[in-house]
Formats: C-alpha cells, structure tokens, sequence
C-alpha cells in the first residue's frame, strides 16, 4: 500500500497567500495558469504581466518573472517585452475594467496584429479592486456602485462581449470563453488555457481566454451564493465557447 | 471497502469560503469550529469512515490552493 | 569639414545615433514634427534585426516601452508635445520602475493642439514632473545636430548607469533641419550583462525577477522613493552640464537652451560689435539644471536674461540660482514664434536702458 | 485626556466603518470635534478593514493618531495588528463571537463581549456592532448614550426607523456586559 | 455647533458641494482613493436631472469633460494622481481652447502605480503644468472638509470668471475622512448666459462659434497665448489666497498646504507649548502661489520650513518666495506616508538646533 | 424658357476654401454632410466635431457651431457635447488612424454606449496630414513611410475593418460602408449619411458611415490614379454595404 | 437641340484635379491653359454646343464646391 | 556679404526640397556652414511647400533669416508668398513655367526660366529643378558648379548614378540661361 500525492498547488506558484477575498476564482484561475506552466515546462522562460485590479499582485504570486502594468496596459507591455525576447513565453493576466475599458485599445491592436502572447481574461462583471464599480462587462440592470439604479443600457451601453468583439480579427490565433464554476468547468478551462499557450508557443498569433468568474465581495454575495448566480447570469449573456481555434487538435 | 484516498487542508492558509466542501461529491470536509489567524473558521477533512475518492474536485475549486489530495494505492 | 561629415535631417540623424548607440526597439506613434524618426527607424531597425512597431496610441507606445525595457534592452520612442503629454501616466511608472529608457520630445508650440512650430513650452514637464509623483528625467537640451546625435548615446548610456529614463528635449526646428554631423561609431558594449541583475528574461533556475512601481504598504514605497531620491542626487552631483559662452568678460548673461541658445549666438555677436559685453550661460541637462553656473555669473553679471521659446518657464530655475542677487528680465516668445537675433538684441538694450 | 483617537476594526462584513461613523456622528451631537477616517485599499481584499475616530475638544488637527486611546477589535487579525499600538492603560473592545484568542498586553483594559450571541438573543445578527458600541461607550466614557440615540436617529430614517429600538437595546445590552467587566 | 452641520465623506462633501454649484454633469473613472466622488454623483445626478457617466478610461473622461464645456454648461471630473497623469493632454487641450471646468485630484503616493495612501506630490504637476505648453490652472488646495467643500463653488464660479479650468488638489486622507461640514445653498445664478458669447449651443441665426486651441499660424497662435497670459496675470493679481496662521509673533514659519497644514497646527501647539514661536504660512492657492506672504514671512522669521508628503515640491515655490533672504529648510515623507505632528516638532526643532 | 441653379456649394459649409489637396475627397465627403444638413435642415442646430488629421480645419469649412477634440477624442467629445445638449444633432468627422488607431477606445465605446450622435469616418488607409505613415486600415503589402517594406501582416496586423469590428454593438443604430469613386457611389454615400443622421433624430443609437475614400498625396498618385487604384484595391479589401440598420426605411 | 444645361466654374477656387473633366459624360469641361492664383491649371467650361445635360456629375465629384450647374427649363 | 538665406518654393511635387538639399550639402562640400530647414506642416496639405537654407562662413547661429537674400520660386503661391520678403537688391528666380505673372518688387534681381521646356528638351521633366537650380548657381554665385557635382555624386547613387549627367547637363542649361538675363 502507498500513498500518492496527486495533486498540489503548482511549482509555478510562490508561497505568498493570495490577497483575494474568500471564495474570489481569481485563486482558481491563478492556479490553473500555473499548472498549465508547469505541465509544459514553461515556468523557467515565462514573463508575465499583472494588470492593475484585484490581481495586481499576481507578479508576486506566480513563480515566474513579472512585471505590473499600468491599469489597462498589459497588453502594450507584453508587446514590449516579447518584441524584446521573442523566444520567452509571456502572458498578461487582467480584469474586465483593465481590458475592456481603459484598454480597450491596446487589446484590439495586439489581438489585431497577432501579438505572440497569451491573455487570462478574467470576466467578474464588475471593478473588483476599486469597490464594485460598474465593468463594460456589467450585466443589464445589475447595480454596482456606479449604477445605483442597475446599468441602464440605453443610457450606458449593454455589456461587452469581448470575444465576439475580436473574433474577427485575423491575428487572433485562439479564443475561448470558459467559466470555473464546477470542477467539469474547472477542467475545460485547463485545456483551454493550455491550448492558448500552444498558440503561442507555435508563434500562430494572439490568444485570449475569457474566464467567466466571480466577485462575491462586489456582489455583495457568499462564495456559495455567487458561484450559482453566476452559474445562471453570467452565463447565459456570457455563453461559453471556442470562438477561434487555428491551433486544431494535434497538441 | 478500504481507503482510497484522502486530502489534507492548510488550515491557515483557509478563508473558509465553502466552495471545497461544496464541490465534494462524498461531503467529506466541513468546517471547522474554531478559527484560523486570519480569523475564519477553516475547512477540515471530516471523514472518518474514509469515503473519500480522491476525485480533486476539493482541490480544483479550492480558490487558495489549500488542498492536498493523496491517493492510496494497494501494491 | 572632414569627409566623414553627412547632412542628415535632426530627427534622422538622431535616429541613426540611437541605433549605432545600441537600441534595439523603437515604438512610437506619428507626429509632426517628428514623424521622420519614427519613418527611418521603420527602414533601418529591421536591417540590424531591431524592431520598429507603430503603436497604436502614445499611451501603448510609452508602456511598450516599458514592456521593453523590463528586459534591460536598449528602447526608445520619441514624440511631440500633445504625444507626450499622454505618455505622462507611463513615464511615471517607468521612472517608478526603475527602467534604463530614452523618450524624445520635439516641442512644438502650445498648449492643446496648438500649432507645429517650434517651441520650447514643455520645460516644466520634463523637468519637474508632468506626470505624478516624484521622479525626475535626465533632461538633455541640445542646441545642433551634431550635439542631438552626441546626446543619444550619452542619454542611453546615463539611463543605463543610473536606470531612470532620460529625455531629449528638442524642437521642431532642430527635428525638422538638416546640417553636416559626423555620426557616431557603433557601439559594442555588452549591453545585456548590464541589467543580468534585475531584468525580466526568464528565471532559468535563478530566483524570480519582478520590475514594479508599486508597493500597498506606503513604508515600502517610501523607501523606494528614498531610492529614486538618492539616484537624483547622485545625478545632480556628477551629470550637471553647461555651455558657458563668452563669459569670462561678460557684464550681461543670457540664459537659453537649445535652439534658443544657438540663435542667441547670432545675437551676442551683434551685441558684442556695439561693444556690449555680453554672454550666454547654456544648460545642456536642463535637469539636473546648472544652478551653479547660474549662481556664479549672478555674481558678477548686472542681470542674467532668461529666454524662451516659452512664456517663461526656465526662468523659474534662473531665479532659484540667482537667488535674488540680480535682476532675472526675461524675453520669450510663445506659440512656435522663433526670436530672431534683432528683436532679442533690442529686448536686451531695452533691459540695460539704453 | 481631551483628544481620544479609536480605532475600529474587523471583516468587511461585521459593520465597523459604521460603528465609527455612529461615534463620530454622537461626538459631533456633543458638539465635539470628531474626524473619522477609513484604512482603505486592498490589504487584503474583503478582509479587515478598520477606521480612526479622533474626538477632541478642540479643531481636530491630523486625523490620524500614532497611538489609539482605544481599540475595538472584532476579529482576530485586528487583534493582532493593533494590540502593540495601543497606548498604554488604553482600552481593547474584542469581540469574543469571533476572538478565541487572548492579548498578549496586560497594561490595557480590556472588555470582551460575545456579541453575535447577545444580538442572536435580540433576534438579529446585523446589531452585534452595535452591541460592541455599547461596551465601548460604557468603557470609553467619551460620548454619552443620548448622543448615541440622536446619531442613531439620523442614520435610521425612512424604513430603517424601524430598527432604532433594537439597535439601543443592542447597545444597551453591550453597556451592561462592558460595567459588569470594569 | 448648528444644526445644518453634518457628516459626511470628503469626496461626497464634494460632490454634493458641486451638485449645490450647478454641476450638471460629471465623467470619470474610478480610482482609489476618490471613487467616492463618482459613485456619489452617480446616485444624485439622476436626481437633478444631470449627467453621470462612467467614461472608458481618464483619457476619454477628460475629453468628455472638454465637449461639455464648450456648451458652457458645468461640468467637473475627479481623479487620483496616475489617472490625472493620463488627462494631461486633454487638461492641456481645456487651458488651451478657454473652457471652464474643474477637476479633483486626489493625490495618492507615487510615483507610477506608488499606493493609495495619501500623498502632495503632484503639486508641480498641477501648479507648473504637467501638459504642454505654456498653460496653467487655477489650483486650489483645501486643508479640512469645510475648506473642500467651499472650493467647489469658488473653483466653478472662478473657472467661468476666468474661461480657464481649475484643479481641486486633495488627498486621500481628505477624501476618505468624514467630518462635520456645512453645505451651502443650492446655486441659482443663471449660469447658461455667461457663456451665450463664445458656447457652442447651435447657431440659431447668429454667427457661428469655434472653440480651439488649435491655430497652425504661429503668429495666431502667440496671439491666443498672449490672451491666456494676459488672463493669468489678472487671476495672479485677484486670486491669490493665503492662510497666515500665528504668524503675528512668529519666529519660525511653516509652509504648508491641505492635509499637511492641518497636521502642523497639532505640531504648532505642541511647539508653541515649549515656548517656540512657529506660525504658519498656508496657501490656499498653489496657483497663483502666495510670493508675497512668503516673502513677507522671510523678512522677519529665520528660516521658513516647507514641510510636504513629498520629495519637496512646493520647496521650489517656497524658495522663489523668499528669493534668498533667509534659509528655506524641508521636510517631508514620501510615499503616501503622512508626517506625524511629533516628526514634525523634531525636525523644526533640529533644524533651529536645540 | 429659364434658368435653374439646381447644385451649388451647400449653405452648410462656409466660404472658406478647403485646404485638402488636389483631388482629395475628403472635400466630397464635406459637401455630403453638409447637403444633408441643409436638406434635414439642422443646419443651426448643429454642433460638430472635428478631428486631428487633414481634415482638422472642417469645424472651419462647416457653418455649424464647432471644435476641433484632441487626436482620437473625437467621439467622447460629442459624447460631451450630445450630454450636454441632447436636443442638438452633434456629429465627429475622424480620419482612420483618428478613430481606428489612437481612438480605438473612444469609438468601441461610443458605440457600445449607443451614443446618439453620428460619425463619419474616413477610410483613406493612410496618416494623411502626418505625412503617410501607415494607418491601422493601410492594406496588406502597402508602402507607407513606416511600412517601407510594405505591411507586412505576420508583424503589424491586418487592416482593421471598422463596421465589421463595430456591428455586433448593440448601442449602433445605423453602420454602412459607402465609397465616393463615382457619381453614382456619391449618391449612394449620400443617401448613407441621411440615414445616419435619421438615427441620430429618432434617439436610435450610435451612426457611422465609413466612407472609403483616397490621399492622392501620400499614396504617391494623381488624383485621377488615386481613384482608379481605390475603386479595385480598397472596395475588395472593404467590401460596401449596410452593417446595421435600425432605421428602416420609412424615412 | 437646345442648350439644356450649363455650369460654372469658380476658377479660382479649383485645383486643377481634373476629377470633373473625367465625370463628365459629355466631355465638355477642359483644362484652362493659364494659372490661376493658386497656381494650378483650373478647370473650365468647355460646351461650345451647348452638350451639357445638367446631370451634376461634374459637381457631385469636385472636391472643392467649384461648380454650379443651372438647367435651362423651356416655360 | 558671408551670410546667405534662400528660401526654394513651390509645389510638393516640384521638388524643392531637393533644390535646397543639393545647395546645402554642396555649401558643406564647399567647407562653408550650412543649414537647411523645411517649412512644415498643413498649410495647403499637398499644397506650397519651402525651405530655407543659410549658407554662412562662420557657425549658422539662426537657421532662420528674417529676410532671405535669394528666393526661388516655382509656382505663382511662392511668389507671392515671398516677393515682399526678399532683401533689397536680392536675387529672385521665377519658374516663368508656372507663373505666368510679374513680380511687382523693381529693386531686386529676377532671373526668369522656362525651366519644364527646358528640361522637356533635355528628355525628362523631373529635371526642372536641377535647371532652375543652374540658374541660381549662376545669379547667386554662392557655391560652384565643382561643389554641386560632388553634391550630386553622393546623392545619386545605386541605380540613380545613370542620371548624373542629365542633372549636371540641366544645370549647365540653367545657368546658361541665367548668364543671358545678368
Ligand atoms: C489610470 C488608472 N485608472 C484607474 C485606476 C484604478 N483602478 C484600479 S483597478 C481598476 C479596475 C479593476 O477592475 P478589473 O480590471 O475588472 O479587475 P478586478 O479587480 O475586477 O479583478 C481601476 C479602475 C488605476 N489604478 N489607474
Ligand atoms: C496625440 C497626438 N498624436 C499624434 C498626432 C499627430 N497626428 C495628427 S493627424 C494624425 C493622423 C492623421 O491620420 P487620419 O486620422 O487617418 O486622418 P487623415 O489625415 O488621413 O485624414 C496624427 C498621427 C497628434 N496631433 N496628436
Ligand atoms: S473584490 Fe471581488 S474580484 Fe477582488 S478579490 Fe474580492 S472577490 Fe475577488
Ligand atoms: S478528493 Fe473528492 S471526495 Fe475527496 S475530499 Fe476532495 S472532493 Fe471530496
Ligand atoms: S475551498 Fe479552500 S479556502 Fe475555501 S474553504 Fe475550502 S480549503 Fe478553505
Ligand atoms: S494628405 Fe491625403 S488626405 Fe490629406 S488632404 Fe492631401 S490627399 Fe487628402
Ligand atoms: S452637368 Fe453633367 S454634362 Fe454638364 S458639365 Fe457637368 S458633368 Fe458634364
Ligand atoms: S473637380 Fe473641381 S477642383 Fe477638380 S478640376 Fe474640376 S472644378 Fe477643379
Ligand atoms: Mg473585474
Ligand atoms: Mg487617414
């Protein structure tokens, strides 16, 4: 009789504790970017970018060398420093504020010309960081602190999707939308990140995984109560899926 | 039926959020009674007659990668 | 005139000295009147297997800079005055960070859109910090091409030993004019050993690398403040340069930089067949400025004129080093106005009373 | 003692940014000068949070005080962080429904007070800040239970009118354990 | 201690202060420590039937901010120190094209990303111009939350008198803290026809009207410049506000403004306690900075101390002021650390050399 | 027997003659507008915005109130400008590297947000006023001054294509891409514009008319060549046509 | 057939781009020989016949608002 | 006089530019001091643009002269433009193949040339301005011919070395023509 430890936290990550609050899946996300570069051996070669938002400590929390961007500037960064190094593997990690608002530029220029790197997009529908304030990403008549009065879509716009904003553009390479709200969940999103790092590794352009996750302190939830609203809201306006796939099925 | 499997928590490092003892199909873990530093009643293994299947469904939605899993082999 | 001597366009010229100095990567966004920079690095990076990248915005621009020199590679971008303006946030960060990079500004008049002019409006915000908190630019102002090509590789070499960015200071006018310079060698320092200690290029089994601007803990940050503060000082005491032009006899001084300052010779010559002895004291690193300088022709000099390009912004600094001793008149002109020798003679007769 | 500096600290969720506001709002009813300042930011995010409420006699001059005079502490990690600032002789307010810790500090008074119990016993959770906020207002001595009621009648308009019976009596019941304890 | 006092949240103060004001509309980007103030007037601008609107970034609140003042209607935006930073081209674009509107500057440490804690050190960017060219903006510095609140309506109804925006500079600690204010009236002047002249409401069968800052004939442009230099000069010499706080018999002065002058007071007692005679020197306006109260100060206490969270900013100021007559000590802590009334006292204390 | 003055200079536009050079349409496209103006009658109550880029002097040519935003800030300008006085018609007129490149941001959002103004975006694959740098919708293998090489898509992207980035918005009301290559194009283009500023009227959302267009300057031709190489390369790299319409066509 | 149709051209204003001439289906505008004051060789009317049909392509093509056309109605 | 400011003006097309740039680097070849200076910008996009090139025997302090002491104008604009800048008694070079008017200064020098017939007979229209450049060359006697063919020979290299001589032959017309009206 023996004992197997199978499964752990992954090399790729420091001890630091994560900074997020109970139940937030930026850990889980966190953890499967990890083990993904572990599993292909990538861990010693990666640089990656922490964005500014709740995740703006993920440069300390991965076991890789990082840097911070300004707030909606990942993107621009990563260009800098694969352009620099182009035979590292480099991928940004953001929120939906720092990618789809402020950034709105930079994401569409390095998805349009096929930046070699990796996006983790994590879609809380809300400005985690900053207290809950209202994300391109907010759900029609959901109230956030800065839509006291739930989004008013006719005043403010309806929530964007990114992946369907850049699925057209030919530079991306692979595009999914994932959630992490069942452990089956939790598994596709795996192979869609490392389906993303393939992308990049194959030098085949830009990729993007949305992760469709929570904020049960913003949306003034319990962990519990937050993955199954979730389960429900998020992902019937935010439906999940492979939108670009130039990378086939051969890993 | 013999032990199959088993996981450890780190309790300190638990924010006692519940999604582990959510996501474990045999209800194994609960909480804790007691409270961590961080001050929240951390998760615990709670298995004492062993039904623990070493599926990892604890350890994928652990948010604070508390969890270890072991699998117990007969060789 | 040796036969090594080209004429080359300013921003040319500056182009081809950043890269005989070793940068490696421009990225930048069109704008007048600049865009011949940005144009030549397009057509020569790629032949020594550089990068060019147009970036979408001034804002990607400057934090592709970033990105780049995390890496300890050799960066630059260059713009004009409402380009800078919004690199401001990533200048910050980049000083911040502790990043070895170089920026290029070639000031046009203000402010808003103002017109393409040449002008020298934009000395407050290199100098003092147009972006928040506090850091400083290595702040070069050169007053010919030969002295904007030498400045490239001194301002990447400084950005390099003290890792803070620093910025070249120019004007349409020197951008935009051709005039014979002698490049250059290429450099063949080993640029990469430099950074080997903090830069991002992967661990490979060393311990892990982070480039950061920030800490939540404002202790922390103080002391890297206190590190930024004690790299400034040691700037200010090893890098302060100054042109002193006929100031041995001189009973005035103009103060001027850059395409002011070469004017300003046209004037003094002038000046100095009427017999008025006059000099120019002209800073070269507008920061770390040349208080000293200053200080000591305001002790024998009956005033020291301040001018500009600009409203007055220099001025500011020529009062801090005269520190009330003498009179500090200023002449200026704004919006890309361009003092000829004349008008700036009669302001300084004006000023002496005569 | 004219200038008291306190501190208010716990979970996101356990409502101390209000017990401080309750505080400041009474001592300005007292007519008192009264700052109130939240920590902000993410520590950690949706972990502890606390703020500072300085009374003075006087026009408050920095907000933020070197040494709390008092420490309301609703959860363990508060306790940790402020136990070694507190000034000497000062007074430390611990929750106990959430503290199963002890104070290192024996020059300071301290007043524990199970307070999800005593509101449970009121019949509802949400006052067991204010429970505390009766212990510290009967240890503290700084503002007065009058001054408490009208903060409270400010705060509890409209709808919430309803709750300012239980919320007195929450605060009252908090007096009472703090007297049995000093 | 009346009635009508209550508490409320520094940023809140504000925005209600500019609701009061006849702010009709307000964009923004939340940023810590100051998201407040946007998430208060997203709450109560519905109620007045005005604007809020979260814009996609700081770039595009700024330039939000500059369509809505060339309809002459009131309209503000606030922000913290990194996103400030990126609204330096769109402030620089207001100056130049003579649009009232006021922005918030919650100072928060920095450099780069730095902290949230709060900090003053974007005073040069605010009083010396962090954009381009030769502009400047009204900035106003409060020191408690009545303070605050007061300048809302002083910086719009200055903003309008003058066609020229004004900048609140704040601090976290400001923004965050809670207490007892004041609010004033709602306003009921007939803010729509000050700006019938110029606006862009429609032609209706007038002339049309243009509003820019863009002129590509230097001679024009200079023209415009001359206009806003000229408007500068008359708010330097109506504006100026200074606090002189037991300056009366002072020995020794401060300088020191918002959160920084409100701690001095504390450390004032205390020095004033052991028999030091140390006033303080407040300005209100950083722009127009108060020279001469400065000077006045230096002609009769021994040195004049500037104490700051920061490097030492307003120093620069500070020194112009004094022009030399006495030394010009500093002290300050960096980072989003605040100075302790006790630090202080020690350092004033060192600094005379007991 | 008399006569009929039946086309002239429009009253939309001033006297002032337009500073673009020999041949280029962007002085088509002005006329258009200011047609349509004339025609709808909102001529006086018409506020507009012009850009950075050549045609940064248009808030002179249109007898419209007018300003001129920052480079790329043209539509959170209007946004400004329609938030302010919703009863005005507001409209930007931006340049490609105005609104797909420096503005990308402001224009996804503007956009998103349904902004009721109305954009007229032309598409002349170049920087024009800088001098003929590469524009985001410059077209694969062009020569520019920043692409000497031609572009080269592997490196810097594909062209961007607005209307199709733009048409999955919900906040559009009306989107179409119209050329100015023929007389026939131009009524076409025309008959676009009415339709966008008919959206605008009706309150329905965001309109854009990307008007595919030429710069005989720096693309190095005669204006008459300028024309003929845009009729094949640019239509079949941006092919005409209505993205959205919410209008409908009872007018 | 009568003269249905004619235009004008503001020569000084044109720019000599020639887009005009090449709308025209009637080929009755031409090149001026002489320079106007911006230097360029400005298009005219060139319609000795009297061919112009009045279908504004000529208008509806230049860049520059040169051109009015007039119909000559029979009433 | 050693200080020479000549301003080259015309269309875009018309290639001023390299007129100026031409003067300038055989100013240099010469061991004078030279700078050259476009004028920039949107004025008329594609329309007039100039440059100025101070030619001097000591440093070139200002690269701009207030009054030019040459000009060259090559379409009526240019003319206009700069007529009532130019120095008294300074040298004015018409381009009589775009501009069909007078200039109405009496107190300068005007060269006039037919400088697209000219290069039309020499077989390539793209030479009008080494034509017009021939005539200053003669009017100005700045630089020598010597100087601008060494001026030449470094610009045109690679495949454009086959053109040399068509440039130096349209020079030497210029010039010719110039001799006649001096
Ligand atoms: C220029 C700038 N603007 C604003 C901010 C403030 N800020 C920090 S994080 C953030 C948004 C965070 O939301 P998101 O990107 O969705 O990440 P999350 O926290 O939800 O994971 C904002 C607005 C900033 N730091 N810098
Ligand atoms: C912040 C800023 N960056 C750059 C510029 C320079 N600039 C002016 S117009 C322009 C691009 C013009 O191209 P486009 O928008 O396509 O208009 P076009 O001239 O082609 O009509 C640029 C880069 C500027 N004025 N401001
Ligand atoms: S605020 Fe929301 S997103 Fe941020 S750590 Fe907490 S739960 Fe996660
Ligand atoms: S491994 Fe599976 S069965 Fe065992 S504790 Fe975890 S979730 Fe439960
Ligand atoms: S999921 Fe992790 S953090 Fe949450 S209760 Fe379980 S062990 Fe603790
Ligand atoms: S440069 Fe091009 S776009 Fe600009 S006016 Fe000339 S032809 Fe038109
Ligand atoms: S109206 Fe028609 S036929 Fe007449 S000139 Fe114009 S294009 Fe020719
Ligand atoms: S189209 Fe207009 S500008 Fe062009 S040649 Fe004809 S009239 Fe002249
Ligand atoms: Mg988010
Ligand atoms: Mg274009």
């Amino acid at each position: 009789m023996a004992e197997k430890l199978i499964m752990k936290r992954p090399e790729a990550l420091t001890d630091k504790e994560f900074t997020y609050c109970p139940g937030c899946l930026h850990g889980v996300a966190h953890r499967l970017v990890a083990e993904i570069l572990d599993e292909m051996e990538l861990t010693q070669n990666t640089i990656m970018v922490a964005p500014v938002g709740c995740s703006v400590f993920a440069y300390e929390f991965f076991n890789v060398d990082g840097t911070v961007a300004a707030h909606g500037r990942a993107t621009a960064v990563a260009t800098g420093i694969k352009r620099a190094m182009p035979d590292k593997t480099v991928f940004t990690y953001q929120g939906d504020g720092d990618l789809a608002a402020i950034g709105t530029a930079e994401t569409v220029h390095s998805a349009n010309r096929g930046e070699k790197f990796t996006t983790i997009f994590i879609n809380n529908a809300i400005y985690g960081m900053t207290g809950g304030q209202m994300a391109p990403t907010t759900l029609e008549g959901m109230k956030t602190t800065t839509s006291p009065y739930g989004r008013d879509v006719n005043d403010v716009g309806y929530p964007v999707h990114v992946c369907e904003l850049l699925q057209n553009l030919k530079g991306v390479a692979y595009l999914e939308r994932v959630a992490l709200f069942t452990p089956q969940q939790i598994q596709k999103a795996k192979k869609a990140i490392k389906k993303a790092f393939i992308a990049q590794q194959k030098g085949l352009g830009y990729s993007l995984i949305e992760v469709v996750s929570t904020c049960p302190t913003n949306w003034g939830q319990t962990p519990l109560e937050s993955i199954e609203w979730a389960k429900d809201k998020m992902i019937s306006e935010y439906p999940l899926g492979v939108f670009v796939d130039r990378v086939g099925d051969d890993k | 039926m013999p032990k199959r499997a088993y996981i450890e928590i780190d309790e300190e490092r638990c924010k006692g959020c519940g999604l582990c003892i959510n996501a474990c199909p045999q209800k194994v873990i609960s909480f804790s009674d007691g409270f961590n530093m961080k001050g929240y009643h951390p998760a615990q293994p709670d298995d004492p007659e062993g039904k623990c299947i070493g599926c990892g469904f604890c350890y994928m939605t652990c948010p604070d990668t508390c969890i270890k899993v072991y699998k117990i082999t007969q060789d | 005139m040796t036969n090594d001597k080209i004429m080359m366009k300013g921003t040319e010229a500056m182009g081809e000295a950043a890269i005989r100095a070793g940068c490696k990567l421009y990225f930048g966004y069109p704008i007048t009147p600049q865009s011949e920079l940005p144009e030549y690095m397009s057509r020569r990076l790629p032949e020594i297997d550089g990068t060019f990248l147009q970036a979408e915005s001034e804002v990607a621009a400057v934090n592709m800079v970033y990105g780049a020199a995390c890496t300890g590679t050799r960066v630059m971008t260059s713009t004009s005055s409402p380009g800078f303006s919004l690199m401001m946030e990533g200048v910050s960060y980049i000083a911040g960070a502790e990043l070895p990079a170089v920026f290029i500004n070639v000031v046009r008049g203000g402010p808003g859109l103002g017109d393409i002019q040449p002008a020298q409006s934009d000395y407050f915000q290199g100098t003092k910090g147009g972006g928040h908190g506090d850091y400083r630019l290595i702040c070069l102002a050169p007053s010919t091409l030969q002295e904007a090509v030498d400045h490239i590789s001194l301002a990447f070499d400084m950005a390099d030993k003290y890792r803070t960015p620093a910025l070249i200071i120019a004007d349409g006018m020197l951008g935009q004019m051709m005039e014979p310079v002698t490049l250059p060698e290429f450099s063949n320092n080993d640029l990469k050993a430099v950074h080997e200690g903090w830069a991002l290029r992967g661990t490979n089994g060393r311990e892990k690398h982070m480039v950061t601007s920030f800490d939540i803990d404002p202790v922390k940050l103080e002391k890297m403040n206190e590190r930024y503060q004690a790299t400034y000082k040691k700037i200010e005491n090893n890098e302060v340069r100054v042109e002193e032009y006929l100031m041995e006899d001189a009973e005035y001084a103009f103060v001027a930089y850059g395409t002011m300052a070469r004017i300003l010779k046209t004037t003094i010559k002038m000046a100095r067949e009427e017999g008025i002895k006059v000099g120019l004291i002209r800073p070269i690193t507008l920061w770390p400025f040349p208080y000293k300088a200053v200080e000591k022709a305001a002790e024998k000099c009956k005033f020291l004129m301040s001018v500009e390009m600009s409203a007055g912004q220099m001025l500011e600094d020529v009062r801090l080093g005269v520190n009330g001793k003498v009179p500090t008149p200023f002449y200026g002109r704004m919006g890309g106005v361009v003092p000829t020798p004349t008008e700036v003679l009669n302001a300084l007769k004006k000023e002496m009373g005569v | 003692m004219s200038l008291h500096g306190t501190i208010v600290s716990g979970f996101g969720g356990q409502g101390v940014m209000l017990i401080g506001q309750i505080l400041s709002y009474a001592a300005m009813v007292e007519g008192k000068n009264v700052t109130w300042l939240p920590s902000y930011g993410p520590e950690m995010r949706g972990g502890t949070a606390n703020c500072m409420v300085v009374i003075d006699e006087e026009a408050v001059g920095s907000p933020i005080i070197d040494k709390p005079t008092e420490v309301i502490a609703m959860n363990i990690p508060s306790l940790l962080k402020f136990e070694d600032e507190l000034e000497k002789e000062g007074i430390m307010i611990l929750n106990s429904s959430a503290i199963d810790i002890e104070t290192k500090r024996t020059d300071i008074k301290v007043v524990k007070i199970d307070a999800n119990k005593i509101a449970d016993e009121i019949g509802n959770l949400k006052v067991a800040n204010m429970v505390v906020l009766g212990a510290y207002i009967e240890a503290a001595k700084i503002i007065t239970l009058d001054a408490v009621k009208k903060a409270l009648e400010k705060k509890l308009t409209g709808k919430k009118a309803k709750l300012l019976q239980m919320n007195i009596e929450a605060i009252k019941r908090g007096m009472q354990v703090a007297s049995q304890q000093l």
